[in-house]
């Protein structure tokens, strides 16, 4: 057998996959966040302010690489709900819905610091802005999301239910994404430019970048972590489970 | 044009859901892991009930299982 | 037994059938087969998995591991549906509509066996005068004999029936006996579900005693 | 045995008829979509304060909110009945594919619920001083959305049918999923109150339709199958 298919069959082994997200959770979790840290300090501290929005264009450091992540978490989540529904595979039941509240976080984040950043420039805490709506319905979907797996009493039917309705949301989102757009150019909305019309200096773009990049580490902490906690909550029972809680060696398998 | 509040505001949102998110992973796991141990010193005090462990969580138990 | 051994291949045949609810095992591995003319019966204590098995086999769930072959072929969905009549415990039949509605609905939805209308199947399962009934007025015997009568104009040759004796009375039970024999002189088979003895057609029957697995518990 | 198969027609014509008897045994019941919707607008005339200037600038957006939201209630409906008395496990038994079932009951469902609905709205439109020149284009676009929006939340319905409350989360799983229909329903209605062309939106909404009736009743059914384990 390849190699890789083998090695992702070990992975799909409840045990197994306890010891792999226990031992690299950490590890993705403390890169995300010195990546973040140094992306953050960046971000407030060495690129000057703009000339049009002052320094609450700082703000966009994270908003930009939250509402990145919110979008791509969802279709992480609709692509592994795929992958669930169609060969059956119980790891990637999990892993999808471990994305939920991850992405729901993101969207949260992406939401607030929007109406933050909107205060000052909009002179509003939340305007009809197509990329907001947008987000306010992304977060709309991650909930139902949530409420369906938790809603459901069988955790496998759970979550395959769960894993359709992501389907059925990454399918509509390009759709909700237009009409909301439409809807705003009907009703004579503008849109602001998140960044200024001249292509930015790179000095500017570098934060962003590590920023982009330790909210992806930091995610692919959350999502092991969260997947090992779902992990253990179904396997509750089990020998491995109580060999782990009682300190005693895993039996190797 | 001094924006300080509104970036602290900002950063702190974006510290306060990561971190809570980070939190309450580790509240579970913890809490599943003492779910075992005290599953596990309940079957070590009781080795002559034999036969299936009761499920102890109410939602594990599927309600199909009522009408099976 | 090799394969040799008979001309036809047995109308039902499971191999290594197991299933699993939230990783709890509710049956299996299962081995068995039934031949066209004979009736298997399954018995076991409550949450055995009679039921989970027979839903399994019906295609209503999905098996965990193993293979059911009708006919000598894999059963896919397309012949398990012409295939295979099941009766399970909720009759499906809307309170709303009369017993004769409800018979004709399902004949339209499933099918019915050339040569029977569903006027005659009333008449054989007693139900003959019943015919305009709303089916949320008979009572719990009366709806399982409406079901019987479904079971009986389905043209599927392999029946199952998950407690087919449960709310009937003596003369109910010998219909369903009798019910059965005719189907299995026909060149059918049946799968019956009880848990007890006290009832089993008067036929060829095999016996597939399902016990509740042991759960895998800590230390 | 020689079996009487049913085609697609054939378990088409047997689900519909029986839709229909059901219909005319509780025909009392076909009303209350519509009455809901009644009331929905008589009480945003109430809460807006009767202008007729003021409920004409909002009719069409109204119009659309009270027909979404008595749809909405009328959801939990569609496959509930069938999934508690066993009806569902016997379609998924018929030699017909459960997705046919499904596009069957859900077009019967819409045409029970969404079409006295759709005949009621000139009504509705009088009672909200609707400007008269926007009543077709509201006629047309929810012609176009009702069934769309029946599609949709027939995938929601499936989804939730195997518990026994879905309740409010039904409208939580249905409403961002309602969002692009109410947009360009609703949008039309504006837009030719605007003076612009509703075409575009309406043509939208007829594509959507023409996808959704593909796409929808093959994840409801796959849905359903997952409900049902």
């Amino acid at each position: 057998m390849n190699p890789i298919v083998r090695w992702f069959h070990k992975l799909g082994s409840p045990p197994y996959f306890d010891r792999f997200a226990a031992r690299w959770a950490p590890w993705a979790y403390g890169l995300g966040l010195l990546v973040m840290l140094w992306g953050a300090y960046g971000a407030l501290f060495v690129v000057p302010a703009d000339y049009q929005q002052g320094d609450s264009f700082r703000i966009l450091y994270i908003h930009v690489p939250s509402a990145w992540m919110s979008l791509f978490v969802f279709g992480l989540m609709a692509f592994y709900a795929a992958i669930a529904l169609v060969w059956r595979i119980k790891l990637c039941e999990i892993l999808a819905m471990a994305c939920a509240p991850i992405g729901a976080g993101f969207t949260l984040i992406t939401l607030a610091t929007g109406s933050i950043w909107g205060k000052p420039m909009w002179g509003t805490w939340w305007d009809w802005d197509p990329r907001l709506t947008t987000e306010l319905i992304l977060l709309f979907l991650y909930l139902g999301v949530i409420g369906l797996y938790n809603a459901i009493d069988d955790r496998r039917a759970a979550a395959r239910a769960a894993g359709l309705l992501a389907i059925v949301g990454v399918v509509l989102l390009p759709v909700i994404r237009y009409s909301v757009v439409w809807w705003n150019s009907l009703h004579q909305g503008q849109t602001i430019r998140l960044f200024g019309e001249s292509s930015m200096d790179p000095s500017m773009v570098q934060p962003l970048i590590w920023m982009i990049v330790g909210t992806k580490l930091w995610f692919i902490g959350a999502l092991l972590a969260r997947a090992r906690g779902d992990n253990l909550r179904r396997e509750n029972g089990k020998a491995w489970v109580a060999a782990l809680a009682t300190g005693k060696e895993t039996p190797a398998r | 044009m001094s924006y300080l509040d509104y970036v602290i505001a900002a950063y702190a949102v974006f510290v306060l859901v990561l971190g809570w998110d980070f939190v309450a992973c580790r509240l579970q796991i913890g809490r599943e892991l003492r779910n075992a141990r005290r599953r596990a010193a309940r079957q070590a005090s009781h080795p002559a009930s034999a036969g299936p462990a009761p499920r102890q969580d109410p939602d594990t138990q599927s309600p199909s299982e009522l009408n099976r | 037994m090799t394969p040799t051994d008979r001309p036809a291949p047995p109308l039902l045949q499971a191999r290594g059938l197991r299933f699993a609810r939230n990783d709890e095992p509710v049956f299996g591995p299962l081995d068995f087969s039934v031949d066209a003319g004979e009736a298997l019966l399954v018995q076991g204590d409550n949450g055995a998995g009679k039921t989970t098995l027979l839903r399994v086999l019906a295609g209503l769930l999905r098996a965990d591991a193993g293979e059911v072959d009708i006919d000598g072929e894999r059963a896919r969905a397309a012949r398990r549906s012409r295939a295979i009549a099941y009766l399970g415990h909720l009759p499906g039949l809307k309170a709303d509509l009369s017993a004769l509605e409800n018979l004709n609905f399902l004949c339209g939805l499933q099918g019915r066996r050339r040569g029977q209308v569903p006027e005659s199947a009333m008449a054989i399962v007693g139900l003959a005068g019943y015919e305009d009934t709303l089916a949320r007025q008979l009572s719990a015997g009366q709806k399982k004999r409406l079901s019987l009568a479904r079971l009986w104009l389905s043209p599927a040759p392999l029946w199952l029936l998950d407690e087919p004796y449960a709310n009937l009375d003596l003369a109910g039970i010998e219909l369903v006996n009798r019910m059965v024999q005719a189907q299995l002189r026909a060149g059918g088979a049946a799968l019956v579900t009880t848990h007890g003895a006290y009832a089993a057609p008067p036929v060829r029957t095999r016996l597939l005693m399902l016990e509740r697995p042991i759960l895998e518990t800590a230390a | 045995m020689i079996a009487v198969l049913p085609g697609l027609p054939g378990a088409a014509r047997a689900l519909m008829l029986r839709d229909l008897r059901l219909l005319w045994r509780r025909r009392g019941d076909a009303f209350q979509p519509a009455l809901f919707a009644l009331l929905v607008v008589v009480l945003f005339a109430l809460a807006l304060g009767g202008e007729a200037d003021t409920l004409a600038r909002v009719a069409g957006a109204v119009l659309w909110l009270a027909v979404l939201l008595a749809g909405l209630l009328a959801l939990d409906t569609l496959f509930r009945g069938d999934a508690e008395d066993g009806s569902l496990e016997q379609w998924m038994l018929a030699p017909v594919p459960l997705g046919w079932l499904v596009a069957v009951r859900t077009f019967m469902h819409w045409a029970t619920t969404a079409l006295p609905l759709l005949l009621a709205t000139p009504f509705l439109a009088e009672l909200m001083h609707l400007p008269r020149g926007q009543l077709p284009v509201l006629m047309a676009s929810l012609a176009l959305g009702t069934p769309l929006l029946s599609l949709l939340g027939a995938v929601v319905a499936a989804l939730t049918v195997g518990m026994r409350r879905s309740g409010i989360l039904v409208a939580l799983l249905a409403l961002p999923l309602y969002v692009p229909v109410l947009v360009f329903g609703a949008g039309s209605v504006a837009a030719s109150a605007q003076g612009l062309d509703p075409i575009g939106a309406l043509l939208l909404l007829g594509a959507g339709l023409v996808v959704a009736l593909v796409l929808a009743p093959l994840a409801a059914a796959a849905a359903i199958r997952i409900a049902l384990n």
